[in-house]
C-alpha cells in the first residue's frame, strides 16, 4: 500500500472514531431525556470546560498506571475501528479480524480496572471491582456470539465474513448472537444497564476522581467503544458495506452511525443493573442461547 | 485572544455543579434543582469534575470542615456558593459562568492551594509512622460474610455528600464493596413526610439507579404537589413497583419509596438503618439511603 | 531474528520465572513466576516449530502448552484461596498444612 | 538488519525487562500489569515467527488472566500495596544462582547445538491448517483438553467455595437474599 492511503485510511478512521463518539454521546444523553439541542451540544462544550479544567491528582495515586489506563480506552477504540473493512479497503488487514477485536476487547478489563485501582480511593476501586464482575457475565456470551459469523463465514478475516453475507446479512438469522456481542459492546463500553463501574451511586467510580483532560479522554474514550463496537458489529452482521446505490465505505459508515445511535439511545434510557444481577441471567440464560445459536449455525452449514 | 474569549465562554456556557444538602436544606435543594433543570445545567456525582460547589441550606458550624475538605477536592477553576434561603437561588447560580471565566481569581486561587490539601483532614491518631505511609493507616483485616479474610477499609459516607439526605453521616466498615458493619455517627434532619418529601425520595433514587426519565418524571410531580392517585403518580408508582420486581432497585428500597408515596397509607414506619444497610453493598446502602430519606426523620424522632 | 536468539529470549524468560519462582513467599506470587516460565516455553516451541519443522503438529502442542496455562492458574487461586481461608495467610511455607 | 527483526528485539527486550519488573516493583497491580506486559510482548514475538493466531490468543487470555489475577493479589496480600514497599522472598542468592546457572545453561545450549535445517515448509494458511489438524488429527488432543478445563473449572469451584447455593438461598432456593447479613 502506497504511504499516501495508509495516511489517508488512517485520517478517515479517527474521524469515523470522533464522529462515533459524538454520537454516542448524543444518543445516550437523549436516551436519559435531554433535548435534542442540548444534548447534541453538550459534547463540545464539555470538551471546552474540561480542557480548561485543572488536571488533579489524589493521595498516594499510582500515578503512572492511572492516567496510562485513562488515555489508552481511546486508542483501544481507534484500533477496534481500523480492523473494520470499509468495502474493499482495510487500514489494518489481518485475516484474524475477529480474534483481534475480542482481545482489543479483553484489553479494556485491563485499563478499566487499572483506572480504578490507580486513584486509590475507595469509589474508584469499587468501580474497577464492579467492572470485573460485569466482565465476567458478558465476556463468555461475547466470545460464543462471535463465533456463529466466523463459522458461518468459515473465517476469521471481518472482511471475508462480510463477504459472506451478500445473500442473507447474519442478523436475520442469527439474532441471539447479534444480542448477546450487542451486550458485550455495552459491557466494554461501560455503558446503559451495563454502567455500574461509572454509576452514580458509586460517585461515578472508576471515573470518580478524573478531572480535566484525563476524564475526557477517558469519557470519550468510554463513547468511543460503544461506537467502535457497533463499528465492528456491521461486518460480523450487518453486512458490512452492501446496500444498493451508495459505495460500500458509505453503507459502512451509514450502518455504524445508525447501529451507534439506536444503541447509545436504548443505553441512556435504560436504568443500571446492579452488579449481582447480571451474571445469573447471562450465564444461566444467554450463554446456553448463544450456544444454541451457534449449534444451529453449524447444522445450517452442515 | 478572541478565540481564547470564545472558548472560555463555551467551556463556562454550562458548568457542572456539585449540589450537596445542609441538614434542613431540602427545599431549598429541589429550588436549585429546579433552577438547574431550567438551565439546563447539570450535576457531578463527584467534586472532581465540577466547576461550582453548591451548599443547598444553611450549614451549622460543625459542618465547615467537611464542606471545606469538599471544596479542596474541586480542581479548579472553581466557585462555592451558599444558598440559604429559597430566594438567593437564581442570584447565586447566575452568577456563576462570569465567577468561572474571572482568570485572575483562579490564577490566584491555583497558586494559593497547596500540592497537598488533603493531609489536615486525615486523623492524626496514626502513630506507627512506617505502617501508614502518606498518613493512611493501613487496613486491617477481618472476615467477610464468606468466612474469607479480607481487608476492611473503613469508609465515611456523608454528611455532605452528593444525592443525600443533609447531614447523615454513615461511618461503613467494608470488604471491597461489601458492607461488614454501619455506624450512624450523626443524624440527619430531612423534610420528612408529605408528598413532596416522598416524590424527591423518588426522584433521588431513581437518579441513583440510572433512571434518568423516571427521575425527571418524579421531580416534576414533586414540584407540582402532584397526588399519587393522579395518572402520572400512579405510572410512576408502577415503574417503581416494577423495578422492586426486576431487581433494578433493591425490594427493599423499592417498598419503601412505595410507601412513602401512598397516601391511604397512615405513614411510613420508622427506619432502623444500621441493620437495614448491614451486609448490603455499596451501592445498594445509596439507594436505601435515598429511598429511606422520608423515614429517617421519624427514625430519629421515635428515638428523641 | 534467528533460531539461536529466540531460544536465548525464552531461556532468559525462563530463568527469569525460575527465579522468581523459587524465591517468592506468596504464593499468587510464585505462580507469576511459573507463568513467566511457561512463557519462555512457549516461546521456545513457537521459534523451533517456525526454524524446524513448521507443521500443524507443533502448533497442537502449543496449543496445549497454553491450556496447561490456564489450569495452573486457576488451580493456583483455587488453592490459595483454600489457604487463605484456612489460615488467614498464603505463604508457601503453609502449603505443608495440605498434606495433613 | 530488516524490520521483522527490529521488532522482534524490541518485543524480546520489553518481555524480558518487564518480566523482571514482575519481581522488582513494589505494587502489586504493578507487578500484575508488568507480567502481562510481558505476555503480550511474548504473544507479539510469537505472531512474529508467522503464528498468529497462537500470537492473538496468548494475547487475549493473558490480559484476561492478568486483570482476575491481579483481584487476587489485592485479596491476598495483607498489606496495601500502592503504598508499602514490599519484599516478600526467601532464599534469594540461592534462587538467583540457580536461575542464572540455568540460563547460561539453556542459552549456550541454544546458541551451541548445531540446530538442523527446516524440515517442511509452513502451511499457506497456518491457521486454517492448526484448525483442521485440532479438528482431524489431533482430535483426540482437543477432547483431553476440553474435559481437563471442565475438570479444572469444577475443581476450583469446589476447592475455593465455602457455601453452596443452599446455604445462601435456603433448603428450597427460594430466599430472594443471600441469607447472610452481616460478618458471620
Amino acid at each position: 500500500m502506497p504511504e499516501s492511503s495508509v495516511l489517508l485510511g488512517a485520517a478517515a478512521v479517527l474521524a469515523a472514531v470522533l464522529a462515533l463518539t459524538w454520537v454516542t454521546a448524543t444518543g445516550a444523553a437523549m436516551g436519559a431525556g435531554r433535548g435534542l439541542v442540548l444534548a447534541a451540544t453538550d459534547p463540545w462544550l464539555e470538551t471546552a470546560r474540561l480542557l480548561r479544567q485543572r488536571r488533579r491528582t489524589t493521595l498516594r495515586a499510582d500515578v503512572l498506571l492511572w492516567r496510562l489506563s485513562g488515555w489508552s480506552l481511546l486508542p483501544l477504540a481507534v484500533l477496534l475501528v481500523a480492523l473494520v473493512p470499509w468495502g474493499p479497503h482495510v487500514v489494518v488487514p489481518t485475516e484474524l479480524g475477529v480474534v483481534w477485536a475480542n482481545a482489543l476487547d479483553v484489553v479494556v478489563w485491563a485499563a478499566v480496572w487499572l483506572l480504578g485501582w490507580g486513584a486509590n480511593a475507595v469509589a474508584g476501586l469499587v468501580g474497577g471491582y464492579r467492572f470485573l464482575a460485569l466482565a465476567l457475565g458478558y465476556e463468555l456470551p461475547l466470545m460464543f456470539a462471535l463465533v456463529a459469523p466466523a463459522m458461518a463465514a468459515s473465517s476469521l478475516d471481518l472482511a471475508m465474513i462480510a463477504d459472506a453475507q451478500s445473500d442473507l446479512w447474519f442478523v436475520v438469522w442469527m439474532p441471539v448472537a447479534f444480542l448477546a456481542y450487542l451486550v458485550g459492546v455495552l459491557g466494554f463500553a461501560l455503558h446503559g444497564p451495563l454502567a455500574a463501574p461509572v454509576g452514580d451511586e458509586v460517585a461515578g467510580g472508576v471515573l470518580a476522581e478524573l478531572s480535566g483532560p484525563d476524564l475526557l479522554v477517558a469519557r470519550a474514550g468510554r463513547h468511543a467503544l460503544l461506537g467502535a463496537g457497533a463499528a465492528v458489529a456491521v461486518p460480523l452482521f450487518l453486512g458490512g458495506g452492501s446496500g444498493p446505490w451508495l459505495p460500500d465505505p458509505a453503507w459502512v459508515a451509514v450502518k455504524a452511525i445508525i447501529l451507534t445511535a439506536l444503541l447509545s439511545y436504548a443505553a441512556g434510557r435504560l436504568p443500571r443493573l446492579r452488579v449481582p444481577l447480571l451474571l445469573g441471567p447471562a450465564w444461566v440464560v444467554l450463554l446456553p442461547l448463544v450456544v444454541l445459536q451457534d449449534l444451529v449455525v453449524g447444522v445450517v452449514l452442515l | 485572544m478572541g478565540l481564547n474569549r470564545v472558548l472560555a465562554r463555551a467551556a463556562t456556557a454550562r458548568p457542572r455543579v456539585h449540589l450537596v444538602e445542609a441538614p434542613g436544606g431540602s427545599p431549598v435543594r429541589w429550588a436549585v434543582e429546579d433552577a438547574l433543570e431550567a438551565r439546563g445545567w447539570r450535576r457531578t456525582p463527584s467534586p472532581a469534575a465540577a466547576d461550582a460547589l453548591v451548599v443547598a441550606g444553611r450549614l451549622p458550624d460543625d459542618l465547615r470542615d467537611a464542606a471545606d475538605l469538599l471544596w479542596s477536592q474541586l480542581p479548579g477553576p472553581r466557585v462555592r456558593r451558599h444558598v440559604e434561603a429559597l430566594a438567593e437561588v437564581d442570584g447565586a447560580l447566575d452568577t456563576l459562568p462570569a465567577a468561572l471565566r474571572e482568570r485572575a481569581a483562579h490564577r490566584d486561587d491555583a497558586r494559593e492551594r497547596g500540592g497537598d490539601e488533603v493531609s489536615r483532614f486525615l486523623p492524626d491518631d496514626a502513630e506507627d509512622g512506617h505502617m501508614s505511609p502518606g498518613g493512611v493507616p493501613l487496613a486491617e483485616g477481618a472476615e467477610d460474610r464468606d468466612g474469607l479474610e479480607m481487608d476492611v477499609l473503613v469508609h465515611p459516607l456523608g454528611p455532605l455528600l452528593d444525592r443525600w439526605p443533609g447531614g447523615l453521616e454513615l461511618r461503613l466498615a467494608i470488604h471491597g464493596d461489601v458492607v461488614a458493619d454501619v455506624a450512624v455517627q450523626r443524624a440527619p434532619v430531612t423534610a420528612g413526610a408529605g408528598p413532596a418529601a416522598a416524590w424527591d425520595a423518588v426522584s433521588t433514587t431513581l437518579a441513583l439507579a440510572g433512571d434518568r426519565r423516571g427521575a425527571a418524571e418524579a421531580s416534576r410531580l414533586r414540584r407540582h404537589g402532584s397526588s399519587t392517585t393522579s395518572a402520572d403518580g400512579a405510572r410512576l408508582r408502577h415503574r417503581l413497583r416494577r423495578w422492586g420486581r426486576v431487581g433494578i432497585l433493591p425490594p427493599a428500597a423499592a417498598g419503601a419509596l412505595l410507601a412513602a408515596t401512598d397516601t391511604s397509607s397512615t405513614g411510613v414506619p420508622p427506619t432502623d438503618l444500621p441493620a437495614l444497610l448491614r451486609g448490603q453493598d455499596l451501592s445498594d446502602v445509596r439507594l436505601l439511603v435515598a429511598a429511606h430519606a422520608p423515614a429517617l426523620l421519624l427514625g430519629e424522632a421515635a428515638r428523641a | 531474528m534467528t533460531l539461536e536468539t529466540v531460544l536465548l529470549v525464552a531461556s532468559a524468560l525462563l530463568s527469569v520465572g525460575l527465579y522468581g519462582a523459587l524465591s517468592q513467599q506468596v504464593v499468587v506470587m510464585v505462580m507469576m513466576g511459573l507463568e513467566l516460565m511457561v512463557a519462555g516455553v512457549l516461546l521456545a516451541l513457537g521459534g523451533l516449530w517456525w526454524f524446524l519443522a513448521p507443521d500443524p503438529s507443533g502448533q497442537v502442542l502449543m496449543i496445549v502448552v497454553l491450556a496447561a496455562m490456564t489450569v495452573e492458574m486457576a488451580t493456583g487461586f483455587a488453592v490459595a484461596t483454600v489457604l487463605h481461608r484456612r489460615a488467614g495467610g498464603d505463604m508457601t511455607d503453609m502449603t505443608a498444612e495440605l498434606h495433613e | 538488519m530488516t524490520s521483522t527483526d527490529l521488532a522482534f528485539w524490541l518485543c524480546a527486550v520489553l518481555a524480558v525487562a518487564s518480566g523482571v519488573a514482575v519481581f522488582v516493583v513494589d505494587s502489586m497491580a504493578r507487578a500484575t500489569y508488568a507480567l502481562a506486559t510481558s505476555f503480550v510482548a511474548t504473544g507479539l514475538a510469537v505472531l512474529l515467527l508467522q503464528q498468529s493466531y497462537l500470537g492473538a490468543v496468548i494475547v487475549l487470555m493473558m490480559v484476561m488472566e492478568m486483570a482476575v489475577m491481579a483481584v487476587y493479589m489485592v485479596m491476598f496480600m495483607g498489606m496495601n500495596p500502592a503504598l508499602m514497599p514490599m519484599s516478600m522472598v526467601h532464599s534469594h542468592r540461592w534462587a538467583i544462582g540457580v536461575s542464572v546457572a540455568t540460563f547460561v545453561t539453556l542459552g549456550s545450549g541454544a546458541l551451541l547445538v548445531p540446530w538442523p535445517a527446516r524440515r517442511g515448509s509452513p502451511p499457506p494458511d497456518v491457521t486454517a491448517a492448526l484448525g483442521r489438524a485440532l479438528m482431524e488429527s489431533h482430535m483426540l488432543v482437543m477432547m483431553t483438553v476440553g474435559a481437563v478445563m471442565v475438570a479444572t473449572i469444577v475443581v476450583g469451584v469446589v476447592l475455593s467455595s465455602h457455601r453452596t447455593r443452599y446455604d445462601r438461598f435456603g433448603d428450597d432456593l427460594r430466599h430472594r437474599d443471600p441469607a447472610d447479613r452481616g460478618a458471620r
